[in-house]
């Protein structure tokens, strides 16, 4: 159903009576051109573009749970791309593009919001970090603004400039970085598939990918085994598991990530924040809510919840940059299973069996790559070539040493 | 009116302790004992509150934590504190609270016209509108929504209050004191066994402080006092009230939080207002309690409207009588209940409307009295004014009424059985979901589990108090419940009243109603999940905890499936929400990390250093001279000074790690790249240490200072992970080999004397035996010598400024007085101490490579090291940093850089371009890592990582700085632009 | 060269302030820095344990401890830290010839690691100390778990700690890194502050 | 968590820093295919969902490597002990 100025006047009169449902809930049938394994919101993506760029409609995703019960719908929803390595910026500021047209094409409001995304420094080297980032960015036309101390205050002068441990210096701002309202983006992109025709099978699990004489033929599910002639494995956190079915052993390990909510205040927060002197991220929903995160639980984790010394060491952060907030309350706080690569950075590839794609390794940063990660995997799936931005997102490159580590802490993913 | 809904007598309040406060600039007033609700509602203040939505008028649903109308905003000025529920502040003199999401004012809101636009707001809207134009959505649409939302607003200056965090050990935490958790805590404690019992409120007792209850041959008061005082007669039981345990984490740890002081004005001297705990227990009973249900019907929001089990604490623990004429809507018996207490208290039963047909129990005399009736709405706006009932017949009626009191049945609270996964199970036989899978080591008690009565309640509490600690090796002798007056629990729920007028509300806070819920299935969001992200059912301050189960139900029957189908959407903690300020504890402002000062810390301050972070350390950035020179002047000074004379330098900060055995050569020739089992005793060197991936992690020099004993020095950010990193490479990789190690980073303080005079210094520190010439102690000479008159000491003839340098060492008790003295000693040369900018700018006036190079992405090929890495042996690192990419001849390499025009100020992070080129990631040639005024040269330098630099040399390629707006054309040259030969440091 | 001589300073020096403080006219918790105590720590090499427990017990006259706990004669306190390996503090005579004597007892069978002066040493008393460190320190310290002679290596606040128990007022000794010693100080006055406590100089 | 450290008994995980699966064999440098072996050794993982066993640093308590069997899918510690033989013969 089509969402207008007069779809809504209307139903507002007919006491919203006459919605249809965003979804289907079909039967899995016994054969589908390609599979995607993970509704989340790269598999999703993933189905979606395939249907409108390259016209497949006999596909279908698979999801253990309900659609979007991932880590698409616990994170803490920040958009950017002021990363600083080359195999990075031109996938990442793509996806960037495709969000800013995102709400038009998909017919949906995803209340992406483009408040800026502020990164706070405190020496003169991350200064210089920071600089060499926005100078990266910049290469490849990508704004990035250098901000001391007093263009900082302008912007957020509720924070800490007096009495921290880490002196807030300036910052780096992407003023195109914010956020978007994360489940909206996979019931959007769950709501375009559908309506082109692709089934998404919630309740569905992926038990066992099938393979014969080096290529895919299917996918043992919860709900009997599905025909396909091209399988992607989308499954973030839970990537191994599924590729171990079919003998793959990769560069990833998963890890839990805890994300946070406080109780509803008026406005206070104008953009994204993070904090330089530890790994703190924060933004404030647009309830009201303050939404924020920090590091892993630095331990391997396939439980969606954390422990309290990551959640007393985020709480420490918040309020090393803004004291203030010290009577605003925790409502609520969960956990997500990240797919952790060994460089920081993701994988879109093929797996040298035929008909097998990946597309993991997303670590702290998925959400973002949301568009970006669906369009180059469906390009690739559709061409068997990787799309020109996702060139340097391959697995091999471990073996070849073209790693992409933009924190430079090598091959342990906890320290990403 | 004062306090014109206040009893006579009863109820659990002082009143000798008359206490004064003001809600919305008016003055009440109130007793010791009460709560802000209580004391408002004494002063028949109805109106509290606006919800979040619609912004409709909102009066106190409950008399607990899950509170979801009540929200206010307590204290003023710095103490300001936003969403406080006015059912858990305890009233302290002076007391000061507002309303709040509402303007002009709580009675006259103007955010009450989104009512009228309610149409449009139902669930999911959002997403459906506002795209239109495309442009509107961040410029109009987003900022409108932003501004409406919110509860209370953000405190913004710093807490004058302070928080604290502790730890406590337990064998068994009881979390509730009720009936349950007293029985519990008893049994367990009278085993020896140590016990920690938990109450969010002030008073032990939970429902018998509410319900007029007979134990044994005692009231239910008198019960629960006796128990707190044996409980409290034992040394081994530590009894928490205002402490809510909001989580529960694994193996044991539950996360508490303990409101010291938020029942008085402001903290006493030296006392938190909060403190947050961290409790390990070996086993933990939960005796939660359970949450009266809600009716939802019509207009249920408006003041009034009340839980019937509220109604009797209320009644019965505040002596007030919330409202004076009350229709009792009720599902099961307990309304009965609710009553008797009304009449007791002289109130006016207006009527009992049960929806039940075939109700059993009688009403009291006299009492309106419908069987299978309901309640369609309530009338009234700002309070109650009579509700329109439907009976049994289907014919309706209105009733005259001020309140209504609501008794649905209830939730036992599993909250915390959930925390690790738990998924409570939907049971037929009590109307309730049930605790499901627990977290190890916790059982559930009483009405928690689904016990309601008081009778099994107290056999729970006493039988699983005794299996926990017997778990655990104590011995705890069984308790039998004494007998207790009878109660009748028949009940069967009714989840809405479907023929209802009017907005029936599900979630109070959020304003999310059964035809919301019914959109949500609708549109296919039929997962629980999906219903609650759609509606934001459950996810306000309050979490759902009067709401949830409702919203359950009505998805189920809108979608056909029963309760158990539906399931629960997934509780988390913290179970209420719990102020960041606790959680961070004293780890706030300077004490947010240890700050590490190094040995010459107060004599810097004494000489006006200016200080800056390195890591946890405070080091000197420079010595300014004057109050206002500059970085640079001082800089400049500080290098030639020490160049052309001598400086000083704390050097402390490095990390200095011992390593003693046989193996040790062989060792160190396995973590670095180059080799060190043939390094003479007496000697040092220069040493590489890459990661396995074939990165550089660490560079430092290495002492042997005697045939098995050796002193490696790390850098200073890298100390840490050097360490473990060595522990990692001994004990998992190389078992074998018989090394110990011991950080001795803080027994030394060590200062690097640096400049032609150097040594001239020294000789007049050190101890006239020792020959410091030359040719007796060369360049990377280093042994133990003493100073000032037998002071033991280490040398290290070493040099990162390029000039003649020694390091010295002394322990560091003597660290103070040796700075002092070299400068004494250094006075006649006219030493400087230098800073961290001038040890920055000699070093890359050398060409050292230091943090910004050593940045995890450089290998020792990129930093023009290779010759570093011996050819002859394998060490950590070695085959990674082979791969084809890492030996691509387009790598960017290590180089120096000299702008064409000297004063052009280079800076870090610049990329390189070559001339013509456009900006373009493939264009991209490099980046600049460290830059530096050069005094000796005149001109800013800069070393950085340039693509086939080596081949280049003497070519001329654009730095651009686009983030700062400059751009300057450099000349590629080599990375060491002062005294190449490196003559200065042999001299 | 008189003019340079060096005098020593403990770690704790500029910071304490002698004298009662925190709440008025209680002392729940007495506080003092440890300064005449020599610290040194013994690490056995690869299959020398037995061999140095032995020789050990011949120089000092005391068995090296086992895992968390401590044991005292003569003003010599080994601490097991662990496996291995035993901090040891010296005070009174054995302040002066602590590293010396390891040194001889130890032979080839240990490193020895003269450790005097990297950590900063301070005691806390008083029937609230257990109260007071509760705040920070994340072991047990009740008497049913933690006793006269007991010791451990653990975390406490943001530190590194060493800490044994050395007689049951209760009394404790907590060692960490000299560096972070104003830090230390700090959160144990502001732990012991409502409590009222002395610092003795 | 708590980690149970063979020495120094149960622990607030705060105390530990985590490492990663344990077992993993340092590859023969000398070996013929050495590059892709350390190519594994680094970078591959069986990342299990279940029972594990994997290295933790003692970090802020005796310093010891330990290998801790864990369930990832619960948190559930089954068992520990030292990394190093040595470390346990010296524990005893
Ligand atoms: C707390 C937290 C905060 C974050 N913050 C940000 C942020 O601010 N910005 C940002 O860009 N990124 C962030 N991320 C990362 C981002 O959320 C993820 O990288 C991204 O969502 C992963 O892609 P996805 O949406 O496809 O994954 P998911 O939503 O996790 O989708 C994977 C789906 O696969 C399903 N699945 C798994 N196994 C099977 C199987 N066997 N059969 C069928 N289905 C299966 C899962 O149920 C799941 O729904 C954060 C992550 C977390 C956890
Ligand atoms: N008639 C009925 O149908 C019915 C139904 C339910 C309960 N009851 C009565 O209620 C009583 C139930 O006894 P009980 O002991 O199980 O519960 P309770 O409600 O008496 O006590 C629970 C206590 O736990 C505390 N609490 C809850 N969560 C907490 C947390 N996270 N941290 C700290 N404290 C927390 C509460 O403040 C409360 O004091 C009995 O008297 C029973 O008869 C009757
Ligand atoms: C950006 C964001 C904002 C959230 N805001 C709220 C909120 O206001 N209230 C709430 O109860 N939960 C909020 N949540 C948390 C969800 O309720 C939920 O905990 C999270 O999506 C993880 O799902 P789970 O807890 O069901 O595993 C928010 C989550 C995200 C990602
Ligand atoms: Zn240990």
């Amino acid at each position: 159903m089509h969402y207008s100025v007069f779809s809504i006047i209307s139903q507002a009169f007919k006491g919203q009576k006459d919605w249809k449902p965003v979804w289907r809930y079909p039967e899995p049938k016994a054969e589908y051109d390609m599979l995607i394994i993970g509704g989340g919101g790269h598999g999703l993506a993933t189905a979606y573009y395939l249907a409108k760029n390259h016209g497949y409609t006999n596909i279908a995703v698979i999801e253990k749970n309900y659609l979007g019960s991932g880590s698409v719908g616990r994170n803490t929803t920040i958009v950017r791309s002021n990363y600083q390595e080359p195999g990075n910026i031109p996938f990442y500021e793509h996806s960037l593009k495709l969000w800013e047209g995102l709400e038009q094409d998909l017919n949906y409001n995803a209340m992406m919001s483009q408040r800026g995304v502020l990164n706070l420094y405190h020496s003169d080297s991350q200064r210089d970090d920071y600089a060499r980032r926005g100078n990266a960015m910049m290469m490849h036309g990508v704004r990035a603004d250098l901000l001391n101390r007093e263009q900082v205050r302008e912007v957020v002068p509720f924070l800490d400039f007096d009495n921290a441990r880490f002196p807030i210096h300036g910052g780096l701002m992407q003023w195109r970085g914010g956020t978007a309202r994360h489940d909206a983006v996979a019931w959007g992109f769950a709501r375009g598939a559908d309506s082109r025709g692709v089934d998404i099978l919630q309740n569905t699990e992926a038990k066992q990918i099938r393979v014969e004489n080096g290529r895919v033929t299917g996918v043992e599910t919860s709900r009997g085994f599905i025909k396909a002639k091209k399988v992607g494995i989308v499954a973030a956190g839970n990537t191994t598991r599924i590729a171990e079915t079919a003998g793959l052993r990769l560069p990833i390990e998963s890890y839990v990530l805890q994300a946070f909510v406080s109780e509803a205040i008026k406005p206070l927060i104008p953009c994204v924040v993070t904090f330089g002197a530890g790994h703190f991220y924060i933004s404030q929903s647009d309830k009201g809510g303050l939404v924020f995160g920090a590091s892993l639980d630095y331990y391997t984790s396939y439980a969606a919840r954390g422990n309290l010394p990551g959640v007393e060491d985020t709480i420490e952060e918040a309020m090393a940059i803004m004291p203030s907030i010290s009577r605003v309350k925790l409502l609520r706080h969960w956990g997500g299973i990240m797919d952790m690569s060994m460089d920081g950075s993701p994988i879109i590839d093929k797996t040298g069996i035929d008909g097998l794609y990946i597309n993991c390794g997303w670590c702290y940063g998925g959400f973002k790559a949301t568009p970006a990660s669906g369009y180059c995997l469906a390009h690739l799936m559709a061409t068997d070539e990787s799309h020109p931005v996702a060139t340097a997102l391959k697995l091999n490159r471990f073996e070849t040493g073209h790693v992409i580590d933009e924190a430079g802490t090598g091959a342990q993913p906890n320290l990403h | 009116m004062k306090n014109s809904n206040r009893l006579a007598s009863g109820g659990l309040i002082d009143r000798a302790k008359p206490l004064s406060f003001q809600f919305d600039g008016k003055t009440y007033q109130g007793y010791a004992g009460d709560t802000l609700a209580s004391a408002l509602l004494a002063n028949n203040v109805q109106l509290v509150a606006r919800s979040f939505k619609y912004h409709r008028p909102r009066g106190v649903l409950t008399a607990g934590s899950e509170e979801p109308n009540a929200l206010v905003e307590l204290r003023t000025g710095a103490r300001h504190e936003p969403n406080v529920r006015a059912t858990m502040a305890e009233l302290y003199e002076g007391l000061n609270a507002r309303s709040q999401n509402r303007w002009p004012s709580l009675a006259f809101d103007l955010g009450a016209v989104n009512s009228l636009l309610s149409p449009f707001f139902a669930a999911g809207f959002y997403y459906k509108t506002f795209m239109w134009p495309a442009a509107f959505w961040e410029k109009v649409y987003e900022p409108l929504i932003r501004r409406a939302a919110g509860l209370g607003k953000p405190p913004l200056s710093d807490d004058p209050d302070s928080y604290e965090k502790a730890f406590a050990h337990c064998d068994l935490l009881v979390i509730g004191a009720g009936p349950a958790g007293l029985a519990a805590a008893l049994t367990a404690a009278r085993s020896g066994a140590r016990v920690i019992l938990a109450d969010e409120g002030p008073m032990l007792g939970g429902r018998l402080l509410s319900d007029r209850r007979i134990i044994g041959n005692q009231s239910g008061l008198d019960w629960v006092k006796a128990i707190e005082a044996e409980l409290g007669s034992f040394p081994n039981v530590r009894i928490m009230p205002r402490t809510t345990i909001f989580g529960v984490y694994d193996h044991g740890v539950y996360g508490a939080l303990e409101r010291v002081n938020d029942h008085v004005a402001t903290p006493p001297a030296h006392e938190p207002r909060q403190r947050a705990y961290r409790i390990y227990a070996k086993r933990a009973v939960l005796a939660a309690g359970a949450i009266e249900r809600p009716h939802v019907f019509g207009n249920n929001d408006r003041p009034g409207v009340m839980l019937g089990s509220a109604m009797r604490t209320y009644l019965n623990r505040y002596a007030v009588v919330p409202t004076k004429r009350v229709a009792i809507f009720t599902s099961s018996d307990e309304g009965y209940a609710t009553a008797q207490d009304l009449i007791n208290a002289g109130a006016s039963v207006q009527a009992i409307i049960d929806s039940r047909k075939d109700a059993t129990i009688s009403a009291p005399k006299d009492v309106p009295y419908f069987k299978g009736a309901k309640i369609l709405r309530a009338l009234g706006n700002r309070q109650v004014q009579g509700v329109e009932i439907e009976l049994a017949d289907g014919s309706t009626r209105i009733l005259d009424c001020d309140g209504v009191a609501m008794s649905n049945g209830w939730n036992p609270a599993v909250h915390l059985t959930c925390h690790q996964g738990g998924r409570p199970v939907w049971d037929d036989k009590t109307n309730a979901f049930l605790p499901g899978k627990l977290p190890a080591g916790l059982s559930v008690a009483g009405a928690a589990q689904g016990h309601f009565s008081l009778k099994d309640t107290l056999t729970d509490g006493f039988r699983l108090g005794a299996s926990a600690v017997d778990d655990l090796g104590f011995k705890a002798h069984a308790i039998a419940a004494p007998d207790t007056d009878p109660e009748s629990l028949a009940h069967i729920p009714l989840w809405r009243v479907k023929t209802s007028k009017g907005k029936c509300f599900v979630d109070f806070q959020h304003d999310v109603t059964d035809t919301d819920i019914e959109l949500a299935n609708r549109e296919g969001f039929r997962s629980v999940e999906h219903m609650k992200r759609y509606t934001t059912l459950g996810m306000a301050t309050d979490q759902g905890k009067t709401s949830n189960i409702s919203g359950l139900a009505i998805l189920g029957e809108a979608s056909g499936r029963s309760m158990a189908e539906v399931g629960t959407t997934i509780f988390r903690p913290p179970y209420t929400p719990v102020a960041l300020g606790a959680l961070a504890g004293h780890h706030v402002h300077k004490g947010f990390r240890p700050t590490r000062l190094t040995p010459s810390h107060q004599w810097a301050e004494e000489q006006g250093a200016v200080f800056m972070e390195t890591g946890l350390w405070l080091r000197a950035q420079y010595f300014p001279k004057k109050k206002n020179e500059s970085w640079l002047d001082a800089m400049n000074r500080e290098v030639e000074i020490t160049r052309s004379k001598v400086g000083v330098c704390d050097v402390s900060t490095l990390g200095k790690i011992d390593l003693q055995g046989k193996d040790v050569g062989t060792f160190l020739d396995r973590v670095y790249t180059g080799t060190f089992s043939t390094l003479p005793v007496g000697k040092v060197r220069y040493g590489l240490m890459m990661r396995e991936d074939g990165f550089v992690q660490d560079d430092g020099t290495t002492a042997r200072l005697s045939e098995n004993r050796w002193l490696m020095t790390t850098t200073t950010a890298g100390a840490g992970k050097v360490m473990a990193h060595l522990e990692f490479c001994h004990q998992v990789l190389w078992p074998e080999l018989d090394i110990a190690f011991t950080s001795v980073t803080e027994q030394w303080a060590q200062y690097s004397i640096a400049g032609p005079h150097a040594r001239d210094v020294l000789k007049k520190l050190v101890d006239p035996q020792h020959d410091m010439s030359n040719e007796a102690f060369t360049y990377m000479a280093c042994g133990a010598i003493t100073i000032c008159n037998g002071i033991p000491a280490r040398l290290f003839r070493i040099s990162f400024s390029g000039e003649l340098a020694y390091e010295i060492g002394v322990p560091n008790r003597y660290g103070d007085a040796l700075i002092r003295a070299i400068m004494k000693a250094g006075e006649e040369f006219g030493i400087t101490p230098y800073g961290l900018e001038a040890l920055s700018t000699m070093r890359i006036e050398k060409g050292h490579v230091a943090g910004g190079e050593l940045n995890g992405q450089t290998t020792p090929r990129d930093l023009g090291l290779i010759k570093m890495v011996s050819q002859k042996k394998d060490c950590i690192g070695k085959h990674m940093s082979e791969r084809p990419a890492m030996l691509d001849a387009d790598r960017p390499i290590f180089v120096g850089l000299k702008p064409k025009n000297p004063q052009a100020k280079l800076t870090g992070g610049a990329h390189f371009l070559d001339k013509g080129a456009k900006p373009s990631l493939d264009n991209d040639l490099g980046h600049m890592m460290s830059v530096a005024y050069s005094p000796m040269l005149k001109s800013w330098i800069g070393l950085g990582i340039v693509k086939r630099g080596r081949e280049r040399i003497g070519d001329t390629i654009r730095a651009v700085d686009f983030v700062r707006g400059t751009e300057f054309e450099v000349e590629i040259c080599d990375p060491v632009f002062f005294d190449p030969q490196g003559e200065r440091l042999r001299g | 060269m008189a003019d340079l001589s060096l005098s020593p300073r403990s770690a704790l020096a500029p910071f304490l302030h002698a004298g009662h403080h925190g709440a008025e006219g209680k002392t729940g918790v007495k506080l003092r820095e440890v300064t005449a105590c020599a610290l040194a720590e013994l690490t056995a090499f690869k299959g020398q344990k037995a061999a140095l427990i032995k020789s050990t017990q011949n120089a000092f006259g005391v068995a090296l401890p086992a895992a968390n706990k401590s044991v005292s004669k003569d003003g010599v306190t080994f601490i097991s830290v662990s496996p291995g390996k035993w901090l040891v503090t010296g005070e009174g005579a054995a302040e002066h010839d602590l590293v010396e004597r390891l040194e001889n007892a130890a032979g080839s069978l240990a490193a020895v690691v003269n450790q005097s002066d990297a950590r900063a040493v301070v005691e806390i008393s008083g029937d609230k100390a257990r109260s007071a460190l509760a705040k920070g320190v994340m072991i047990d310290l009740d008497p049913a778990a933690f006793k006269t002679g007991d010791a451990a290596t653990s975390f406490a606040v943001q530190f590194w700690i060493t800490l044994w128990q050395t007689n049951d007022a209760p009394t404790y000794r907590l060692a960490i890194f000299r560096s972070m010693g104003r830090d230390l100080l700090h959160w144990l006055e502001s732990s012991a502050a409502e409590f009222g406590y002395d610092i003795h100089g | 968590m708590r980690i149970p450290c063979p020495f120094c008994g149960p622990r607030d995980s705060q105390e530990f820093s985590f490492l990663g699966q344990t077992g993993l064999k340092r590859p023969d440098p000398n070996a013929p295919d050495a590059q892709k072996q350390f190519h594994d050794y680094v970078h591959i993982r069986d990342n299990k969902a279940g029972l594990t066993k994997e290295l933790w640093l003692h970090a802020n308590g005796c310093r010891s490597w330990i290998v801790v069997e864990r369930n990832t899918l619960t948190h559930e510690i089954t068992g520990s002990e030292f990394a190093s033989p040595l470390t346990k013969e010296a524990a005893q």
